[in-house]
């Protein structure tokens, strides 16, 4: 390249800059514009305008005010441009040599305080930009539908403020050239998830879900903290270049021993089940729910969630070296994978449906690091970020046609009003069930190899794996059977409104859908003739950590590098075998959605009749958040309340009290001697005269 | 001559009947004879040792009590006056106003 | 001659100042007080405190004792009026903390003695008169401002309004 | 800058008796005219503000000496000396003091109505107290403007307070009063042991810094000065004052109590405490450590059941500043930077959450979490600050509360990593109370609307508000400026407490056990 773009890798900070634009802009024309909108003036802005997604029922479209078109441009348009130089970027990385694929830009210092030096200085390596494209690129196209699905809302400008406050906050996430900046961002997609998910405050279910979120991320941010501290007084540093420079020193002179880094790795993974919503801090996923379409679909799908799969995919090099924890992530993934699938099946709101999908495919990207396959699981993040945000966006255009209603028991037969909604949702759940062909299949079954055949990886697992990916079919296929198929049953009132959603939404459907087809055709294994380019682009970054494992084991380096790769090389006949087998159990999900949704629609209400007990469970998700209610919450709250009423007032402050009551009561003792009487203060003197004269003479 | 002691002694006798009658009457009038009364016993020890060492102070001390006494009487006195005005009473055991 | 008379004005001292201790009329008290007065004046003259003794007499008998009898007789309180007093433990306990001040006293001023040569003029009027005009002017000039502030104030304190 | 060099030597002099000068004008200003008396105070705070930015500006760095010394003899049989001077610990509270003021008195405007005259005078005595804490570097100086401290803030409490105001007033000075006496009877034992090792009275800190003090001698002193200081922090378990005056106190006054008062604690230990005694800070650091992180943890889950939010934003004062003691007693400079940029933090942050309360308080009458909800709806402004400044208070990255806090745990973990564990908790915590304050207050239905007569921020609020946020952005993005010009004189407080407790180490006989050396207990 040539002229001034010739070095685009110094423009890397436009990145973050387009998206702060956005947000200013916006956040400007949102006091500005919307403010007064807010204002009631009398009481006919008291009506339940909550739900932005289905004004129709408002009638007439006033003519949209000017601001509302000039945040509707901004917004996509920050995101475009930032998509654009991240595309350039990238591009120009890979004309470099793969070995020297790391760019780092140093902005300014942030933080220097003693041995503490933090920059802020954004990292491209082939790991974030992979992340970038995938953050820009889907951002981008939930902004066009947010748009569309967003223009009856009345804060239409706050929303979009959030909408780029988060680009921003995620692109710094995976931007970010330090653990510390990668918090930043962390936190700052928390802040954004909990302003989105509680967008309408007014209900208070959403208001609840938004702390929720934000609570129950701070607990895994916790560990995330921890784990900062201890690489911080280990390595000396918090960037992710210079820790990975000195592990090799470090483990020389015996400082990081596997009981550290599993240390470390246990923490940042505490971290991790938080953002990306693995067991036990799940709950807040389903929840988020309650935000608008596209923000589940941006935020608790495509992105945010799968920060912590990002993660753990940056600290390779110490999760490598901590085999304990290697075995905690897959375990926790393959049980959060199909303990989330499980409670997918029940659930009658789609996007609840959605929502445990993306816990149980978050699980399955957690099983792939658990594994060592970091780069099953980055290609799973990026392949599912397409599908994941097809399903929800479809869902959204689905709870547009409906007017609100997301309960799939009142839906039905949609297929004839939705067509393009209908078809890119079928491809987007074709891709997740792991039909040969799409995208899904690649990652999926890349993972389900790798938990199979690695050297972390058992046939436990994989069973696991397995069936979760056969109940992944069956209760996809049950949402689409629902939605689209059978009978109506449709609220007449709603039906008459029922309408195929604008070009701003089926647009990006339709794109996502291609995506979703073909995104995974760039990391076909070799075992099916592809070239994998994925993860020959990914291999720089994660070979550190196997040189590092190579090294706790003692096995010197040329020979423990050789075996992975001989691994990934070895045409095994048990992949294919493995991969029919997989690709079996999911059409044997989708057969029974179709023999039970579409065949036989009266069998499910009985299987459940027939298992009361069992079906509750199920559907009330375990009674997890109960007992969580009741374990913790509860407790934690009844023991403050008794910390403030009995020690705070009853101990603490009865003391202070008790302290001053005796000083005061003393006092209203020895005031007694004053009886007013002049004789009895005049033997008070002579008293004294006694004794002082007494004390003079025989002394 | 005397022995010095037997006025200082008859001053403290003095001195005592009167802080007796201070601190155990109810007579608000005796109680400022009383006072009166050990005044007196205090001069009488001023002016016998100052008439012992040659020394004209105790005299002149002894001149001082006296209408330091003269003034507190006529005051005393006038307080007396107003309170019995006031309360009917000079017994001193009802004027405790002070009391508590 | 000097132990009689001593002796002799000593107990009328005494006697008087017990009887106005005693006394429940405050006329008696009066009466008695004037006749302690004038035996310490008498005691004074021993001690050739000539100007004291007149002093006294003009003062305290002549002056502040009249003023007693004048306010007895001002505000004239009824026999059945005066107050009751009872012996009590606190009385005797006043009693007794009076007669420990006394002993006291007593044993402190056991080894006072005079030096021989005693000069015994410094009780003259002319003494007296010599050292209240130079070395203790100042003192009694104040003296007359505190007497001239004490008829003021009982003045004030004694009119019915101001 | 062309200050005249004149200008400069006698500046924090300056500093200190423009507000008394104040208050003496204000004598002569007709009470009726509440308006001018407000005004005329603001003008007074903002002069003084105004005057304290030079220090800042030609404050160097990269000194740890203290700079605008100015000292001249007060009683100098005693040696005691009018001293005055500002480091890089003192530096930041200084124009932390300076800034507030202003803001504290605008937030007056509406809601002082009666004895407005009295009202200001208190406060421009009270920035003449807390300047003088701050700048002086004699011990007693120090002690005279320590308690001249409390008298304004008592009449502020007690004669503009709410209705248990006696009471609050009462407990404030006395708790505090009990520890400043116990500093008093160590302050004397330092100036007659001092006066027994080298033979000269006096107060000045610098020469009493380099005294070494026996340590069984350091123990009693620093539990003496520590006590003080803790009152004043507060520390858990001496905490019970804060509550009652935070809740009593007009809004002002609880702008102050929290933003400036509660420093002079950690300050307190910060230049005395800590310098004076070395070793008994190092062996005492494990048990202030664990009062600190207690602090945190209580403060934070008792925050979270209040029903009224003053009293919760005063719980969660204790648990910030558990932070801040955390991060002073980390003893190296991570911690103790940390420490001093939350101190910032927690007055900017804390104070404006005060404020805000202030805001719905006047409208509203009632600080009731029950009695709100749904009121983002009415008041989308006030919404948006508050919840800047309530996400500030929570640490969220970008925002001043996280550098401070992530600099103090950092240090600290280097001390004591289950002490960190357990503060980090306060991390979770402290979302968990402002995020469900927030969410009962500002979000939900609303219901009570024509009960709250709110309206959204004026103009005059809008002014007070806008310079805290900005700082809370400017210290979360950039802190740079504001670590740097403490940097020196953190250093040297490291390194010089390290080295005496090093020394003492040597000296102390090997085996002796810490009991031993306290208690006269031999093996």
């Amino acid at each position: 390249m040539v002229g001034p773009l010739s070095n685009i890798h110094e423009y890397l900070w436009l990145i973050l800059a387009f998206p702060l634009a956005g947000v200013v802009l916006n956040g400007i024309i949102a006091l500005v514009a919307e403010r007064p909108l807010l204002l009631p003036a009398d009481d006919h802005g008291h009506d339940d305008h909550g739900h932005g997604g289905h004004g129709d029922e408002h009638g007439a479209h006033h003519e949209t005010p000017g601001y509302r078109k000039l945040v509707a441009f901004i917004a996509p348009a920050m995101i475009f441009a930032a998509f654009v130089v991240a595309l350039l970027s990238v591009i120009q990385l890979a004309q470099m040599p793969a070995e020297s694929r790391t760019v780092v830009q140093t902005l300014f210092t942030w933080i220097q305080s003693g041995g503490l030096s933090v920059s802020v200085a954004l990292q491209l390596d082939p790991l974030s930009s992979v992340m970038i494209l995938v953050v820009t690129g889907v951002g981008f196209l939930i902004h066009v539908y947010s748009v569309g699905y967003m223009s009856h809302e009345p804060a239409f400008a706050r929303f979009f403020f959030y909408l780029n406050l988060f680009m921003f906050s995620m692109l710094t996430l995976v931007l970010g050239s330090s653990y510390l900046l990668m918090f930043v961002g962390w936190e700052g997609v928390g802040l954004c998830s909990y302003l989105l998910i509680g967008f309408w405050y007014e209900k208070d279910s959403a208001s609840t879900a938004g702390k929720k979120a934000f609570v129950v991320n701070r607990v895994g941010d916790f560990g995330f903290l921890l784990a900062m501290f201890l690489v911080f007084w280990n390595f000396g540093t918090l960037n992710y270049t210079d820790v990975m420079a000195r592990i090799p020193a470090l483990q020389h002179s015996g400082i990081l021993t596997a009981g550290l880094a599993t240390a470390i790795t246990l923490l940042m993974f505490v971290g991790a089940t938080g953002k990306s919503a693995q067991i036990p801090l799940y709950i807040w996923l389903p929840d988020a729910m309650e935000g608008p379409t596209p923000v589940s679909a941006l935020i608790h799908a495509a992105t945010m969630v799968t920060a912590g799969v990002y993660m753990v995919a940056r600290s390779n090099a110490l999760f490598m070296l901590a085999p304990f924890t290697m075995g905690t992530v897959a375990v926790i993934g393959a049980a959060t994978a199909i303990f989330a699938a499980s409670m997918g099946i029940c659930q009658k709101d789609i996007k609840r449906v959605l929502a445990y999908s993306t816990v149980s495919q978050l699980g399955y990207m957690f099983l792939a690091c658990g594994v060592g396959a970091f780069t099953a699981g980055v290609f799973h993040l990026m392949t599912h970020a397409f599908f994941k945000a097809l399903l929800f966006l479809g869902s959204g255009s689905v709870i547009h046609a409906m007017s609100g209603e997301q309960d799939m028991m009142k839906m039905g037969s949609l297929r004839k009003h939705t067509p393009i909604t209908f078809y890119t949702m079928f491809i987007g759940t074709l891709a997740i069930a792991g039909i040969p062909g799409l995208a899904g299949f690649f990652s999926k079954d890349e993972i389900l190899w790798k938990a199979y055949s690695s050297s972390h990886g058992s046939p436990v697992l994989w069973a696991v794996a397995a069936v979760a990916a056969g109940t992944t079919a069956f209760y996809m296929f049950r949402l689409i059977f629902l939605t689209f198929f059978g009978a109506s049953r449709i609220d007449k009132e709603v039906e008459k409104h029922v309408h195929e959603s604008p070009f701003s939404m089926t647009i990006p459907l339709m794109v996502l859908a291609v995506l979703s087809i073909c995104g995974g055709w760039i990391g076909v294994p070799a075992a099916l003739g592809g070239l994998n380019h994925f993860e020959k682009w990914l291999e720089p970054i994660f070979e550190g950590g196997h040189k590092a494992a190579a090294v706790a084991t003692e096995a010197l380096s040329h020979g423990a590098t050789a075996a992975v790769h001989g691994a990934a090389a070895h045409h095994d006949p048990m992949e294919f075998i493995l991969m029919g087998a997989s690709v079996a159990v999911a059409l044997f999900g989708i057969a029974i959605a179709y023999y039970l949704y579409m065949v036989r629609p009266e069998k499910p209400a009985k299987i459940a009749e027939a298992n009361p007990n069992l079906y509750r469970l199920v559907y009330n998700k375990y009674f997890v958040d109960e007992l969580y209610e009741w374990l913790i919450i509860r407790r934690i709250v009844n023991g403050s309340v008794w910390l403030w009423q009995m020690f705070d007032v009853q101990f603490i402050d009865a003391m202070v009290n008790g302290v001053a009551k005796t000083v005061r009561s003393a006092g209203d003792e020895t005031r007694k001697i004053q009886t007013g009487v002049v004789g009895n203060y005049a033997f008070s003197i002579l008293l004294g005269a006694v004794f002082i004269v007494g004390y003079l003479i025989w002394r | 001559m005397m022995e010095p002691s037997a006025y200082l002694i008859l001053s403290g006798i003095l001195f005592a009947i009167g802080a007796v009658g201070v601190v155990a009457r109810k007579n608000a009038l005796i109680i400022l004879m009383s006072v009166e009364l050990m005044l007196n016993g205090v001069n009488v020890a001023f002016v016998a040792v100052g008439s012992y060492l040659g020394d004209p102070t105790g005299g002149i001390f002894a001149f001082m009590v006296m209408t330091v006494a003269a003034a507190e009487a006529a005051v005393g006195l006038s307080i007396l006056i107003a309170i019995y005005r006031l309360k009917e009473t000079i017994d001193i055991t009802e004027l405790s106003v002070l009391k508590w | 001659m000097e132990p009689i008379l001593f002796t002799l004005f000593g107990a009328i001292a005494v006697g008087g100042a017990l009887l106005v201790v005693t006394r429940k009329n405050p006329m008696s008290a009066a009466i008695s007080l004037i006749l302690s007065l004038f035996a310490v004046a008498a005691l004074f003259v021993l001690r050739q405190a000539h100007f004291l003794a007149a002093i006294q007499v003009i003062v305290y008998a002549g002056a502040v004792v009249v003023l007693f009898i004048f306010v007895i007789m001002l505000i004239n309180v009824p026999e059945n009026r005066l107050p009751v007093e009872k012996l009590t433990v606190y009385r005797l306990l006043g009693v007794v903390a009076a007669g420990l001040l006394m002993i006291e006293g007593a044993v402190a001023s056991r080894n006072f003695s005079a030096p021989a040569a005693a000069v015994n003029e410094a009780g003259s009027v002319e003494a007296v008169g010599r050292a209240l005009f130079t070395d203790y002017l100042l003192a009694f000039e104040v003296t007359s401002v505190l007497l001239l502030a004490a008829v003021v104030g009982a003045t004030v304190l004694a009119k019915k309004k101001i | 800058m062309t200050a005249s060099p004149n200008l400069m030597s006698n500046l924090l002099t300056i500093l200190i008796f423009l507000p008394l000068a104040g208050a003496f004008a204000l004598f002569f200003l007709p009470k009726e005219n509440g308006r001018a008396i407000k005004h005329f105070t603001l003008l007074v705070t903002l002069v003084e503000f105004l005057l304290s930015i030079p220090v800042l500006t030609n404050f160097d760095g990269a000194t740890a000496a203290m700079q605008f010394t100015q000292k001249f003899a007060w009683i100098p049989q005693f040696g005691i000396s009018y001293n005055v001077g500002v480091d890089g610990i003192s530096l930041w509270l200084l124009m932390l003091t300076t800034f507030i003021m202003p803001i504290a008195v605008l937030s007056t405007y509406a809601a002082i109505e009666k004895h407005v005259k009295e009202f200001m005078i208190f406060m421009l005595l009270l920035e003449v107290g807390m300047v003088g804490v701050f700048l002086a570097i004699d011990l007693f100086l120090f002690y005279i403007f320590w308690e001249l401290v409390l008298i304004p803030m008592y009449f502020l409490i007690g004669v503009w307070g709410g209705e248990r105001r006696i009471y609050a007033a009462v407990k404030f000075f006395i708790y505090t009063f009990l520890g400043s006496v116990l500093m008093l009877v160590a302050i004397l034992a330092l100036y007659f042991y001092n006066y027994k090792v080298t033979g000269v009275y006096t107060t000045e800190l610098s020469a009493l810094y380099n005294l070494n003090i026996p340590v069984k001698m350091q123990f009693w002193m620093f539990l003496a000065f520590g006590l003080a200081f803790a009152f004043k922090v507060p520390m858990f378990p001496f905490h019970t004052w804060l509550p009652d005056a935070h809740v009593e106190a007009p809004t002002a006054g609880s702008v102050i109590l929290a933003a400036v008062l509660l420093k002079m604690g950690t300050y307190g230990f910060l230049r005395l405490a800590m310098p004076l005694f070395p070793v008994a800070t190092f062996d005492l650091m494990p048990f202030v450590t664990a009062l600190a992180v207690i602090g945190i943890i209580y403060g934070a889950l008792v925050a979270m059941v209040q029903k009224d939010i003053k009293k919760l934003v005063a719980y969660s004062s204790v648990s910030h500043l558990g932070f801040v003691m955390l991060g002073l007693f980390a003893l190296n400079i991570e911690g103790i930077e940390g420490g001093i940029l939350q101190m910032i933090n927690h007055g900017i942050s804390t104070g404006a959450l005060f404020l805000g309360v202030g805001i719905i308080y006047e409208r509203s009458h009632t600080r009731q979490i029950a009695d709100f909800g749904g009121i983002a709806k009415i008041v989308p402004l006030f919404t948006l600050i508050f919840m800047i400044v309530t996400f500030s208070s929570i640490g969220l990255p970008g925002m001043n509360g996280f550098v401070g806090e992530f600099l103090i745990m950092l240090g600290a973990f280097k001390t004591s990593q289950t002490a960190t564990v357990f503060a980090a908790s306060g991390v979770i915590l402290a979302a968990v109370y402002m995020l469900w304050m927030a969410q009962r207050v500002l979000f939900g239905k609303l219901t009570n609307a024509h009960k709250l007569h709110l309206t959204d921020m004026n103009l005059r609020e809008i002014a007070y508000m806008a310079p805290l946020v900005l700082f809370i952005f400017w210290i979360g993005i950039y802190p740079q400026p504001f670590l740097r010009k403490m940097d020196a004189s953190v250093n040297a407080f490291v390194v010089q407490i390290h080295a005496k407790r090093q020394a003492a180490i040597a000296a102390t006989p090997a085996g002796e056990t810490l009991l031993a050396r306290y208690f006269d207990v031999r093996k």
